[in-house]
């Protein structure tokens, strides 16, 4: 029963109507493009996204966005994409923004079974309103829950056979701690090679945490995203 | 001010920024004028931190521009000898736990206790924050590289922030093109007058409170 | 009981164990008899973890033994093909955040729904409490390889424990060297005698109620 | 101002009386055997250690132990340790036992900002008796706080010159984290390369991390612990 599908839509299977997905990448860096582009072709709805940013304008996630799939969107930088203030206006999306570090954490702690913890970012300030506020040792902090999904779709440079993982360069960013915090892990990558060729130092993602490796169809280079 | 376009008015700003930045010491720099401070840098026990997950940010040549190797404005950086890279929680751990000696921001306003706002305008949709509320928590010193105005001529250093503040936490310097402030027990200094600039054209220029000594 | 010295009976707890093994699967083995259930795989999609930073572990040969590579029980192993390192927080990450399919422990008493005590005796400092709570909560199953009694005869499978228990959570199986339970529904059911093992001995040796079909 | 120390006790200068410090290592493996020896031949009291155990009786951290500098333990496995009990039952050291997962998750929340975080580990045991319970989405937690210390005494496998850390198999464990959390890092390495020497891909602990480098003089083989 191997990792590897080489059908994307088989490899996307597992996502279902109402479902959480986190998506890796910061913008398009790092960013699962294939995966992506199989769920803009997924009969699937009221999706919550979690992910640094919803694409850009008719791009990514932003065309998932445009289909109407998404019903929510949790991440810490929705800006990119005029779209999402324009449905966020017309009350079609729901939103939930979180300054990036607390992003991050909390999807960690939602990977290590941690229910939640204490940050002092945004201690203070409009995105704390609503929030646990407790002094520890004197200083001020708010609660933040763990994060945690269905599906996460993620981007990693190359995958052995078990499905360790190692990531290139900034196109790590969130994907490692969405490796961790889905119940079901699916990604994309460069190359997939044997168990052998990635020392046992490099690996970033170890095998446990990935359940599905799909080879990337769609890339991102110097010209933009092209057709692998 | 000055007969200085755009540009020259921010790499000035830039430059005395940089001014600042003396080694051993890592440093993070924000999106816009911050970035510039990188050109200005020729110390190399500055160190350049980038949240999206690289420690050792250098420039790029045009030719060797990696797609996959950017800052948080992705923009094309380069790879210093020692760099290192790690994922978004672990970058951030480094900002939230203080790791981070020097963070430098752009804003939208700071008020006179140096207080900012750089995340959100009232009225419009709240769709980004990033990593500024984190930096500003995080990092152990924190320096505005910012215009002294708004395009309309209005100040950006205010009695009091209009927009949604990021912290509150006060920044510890505030550096324009017509001066720099110190903010030192929740109060603006103004500690020197860039080349040409009066302490009266500072004033005309500044809503907020200051001590000039 | 059959006349078997320590060593035979735990072996045949730990090959007994493995049978419960298929994979693809993570696997942590406990300290003691757990230990020696890596004998007993031959499956090479059972993946072993130990908490002390490796997942991938496998024996090594008397020649090859490195003092830095150990297992939880910081006996010497061996690295396998496709294996990883990790620290100590990543690590538990795992264990903590669910990511471990079976965990096999030892205990030094279960009750008869199944809860364990196994870090600590009433009366003797509590000084040891390692990975042990960690791997109950987060496991997503449970097995104890473990000797039905006491060296003085008594049993370990209890009506309640007397000493301080390690989690609310009740195991899910217990193989010993007379039989296999599996928790159900927070009773104890016995699915298997082992051979030459009677239900009347299970029952004389077992203080713990227990369904047998 | 290199962070290359050739003198020990130089590098352990910042170690004052009363200070908390965490001691890498899961038994002998991966702990900083050369820095305890130099901490044993130190003039120094009222430690508060953070280690897994507190080393064999009369070795690594046990002669610390012996030497009565050691005010409080905080660990896991004190077990291994004989002399712990007895230091104990006489009253003459306080000990902290905690849940070896907590005991990692606590230093990576200190090293992190994070002020304490809610785990499932513990609850409804001895060892969560006086600790905070709170039900998050219907399952009950424990609060723990995080862990810091004034200095951090780790082993690596290599350091390059700027600080950069690389670990040797099961050797990291807790120094990783420690590394984090500490207001001074002190680590002990196999070997001081230059920069260019470790690739970006394979650090584990930034340079930023880290204070001090020594060499290690005493180093753990297949014989036991032998000078280098």
């Amino acid at each position: 029963m191997s990792k590897i599908k080489t059908d994307i839509q088989v490899a996307l299977a597992c996502v279902k109507d109402g479902d959480t997905i986190m998506v890796g990448g910061f913008g398009l860096i790092g960013a699962p493009l294939t995966l992506i582009d199989g769920l803009t072709k997924k009969d699937v709805k009221d999706l919550t996204i979690i992910s640094n940013n919803l694409g850009e304008s008719g791009k990514g996630l932003g065309i998932l966005l445009n289909q109407s799939k998404i019903k929510k969107g949790i991440g810490s930088y929705f800006t990119s994409n005029r779209d999402v203030g324009d449905k966020y206006q017309k009350g079609e999306i729901e939103l939930q923004l979180l300054p990036q570090g607390t992003l991050a954490e909390s999807m960690r702690a939602g990977g290590a079974g941690i229910g939640g913890y204490y940050t002092k970012t945004g201690v203070g300030t409009q995105l704390a309103e609503s929030k646990e506020e407790r002094e520890i040792n004197g200083v001020k902090y708010i609660f933040e829950p763990a994060l945690t999904a269905n599906v996460a779709i993620i981007r990693a440079h190359k995958a052995d056979t078990l499905g360790n993982l190692v990531y290139y360069k900034t196109a790590q960013n969130f994907n490692p701690v969405m490796a961790t915090a889905a119940d079901i892990v699916i990604v994309e990558v460069d190359e997939i090679v044997q168990p052998s060729e990635l020392s046992p130092e490099e690996i970033v993602t170890p095998h446990l945490y990935v359940d599905y490796i799909v080879e990337a169809q769609q890339v991102l280079t110097r010209k933009g995203v092209v057709q692998n | 001010m000055n007969v200085l376009d755009k540009k020259a008015i921010q790499h000035m700003i830039a430059a005395r920024t940089a001014k600042e930045l003396t080694g051993p010491c890592t440093v993070n720099l924000g999106i816009g004028i911050p970035t510039l401070v990188a050109e200005y840098i020729h110390d190399d026990k500055v160190f350049l931190h980038t949240e999206n997950g690289l420690l050792g940010v250098t420039d790029v040549e045009e030719e060797d521009i990696d797609p996959n190797l950017v800052n948080a404005g992705k923009l094309p950086v380069g790879e210093a000898i020692g760099a290192s890279y790690f994922n978004s929680a672990n970058s951030f751990a480094m900002i939230r736990g203080g790791h981070i000696d020097v963070a430098i921001l752009g804003v939208l306003q700071v008020d006179q206790t140096g207080v900012i706002a750089n995340w959100a305008v009232p009225g419009k949709n709240i769709m980004g924050v990033g990593g500024a509320m984190d930096l500003l928590v995080g990092a152990k010193k924190v320096i505005l590289a910012m215009t002294h105005t708004n395009k309309d001529g209005s100040s950006k250093i205010l009695k009091e922030c209009t927009y949604p503040i990021t912290s509150t936490r006060s920044v510890d310097m505030i550096i324009t093109e017509l001066a720099v402030f110190k903010v030192v027990d929740q109060s603006l200094r103004l500690i020197e007058l860039m080349p040409g600039v009066t302490i009266e054209e500072v004033r005309a220029k500044t809503e907020a409170d200051f001590i000039a000594d």
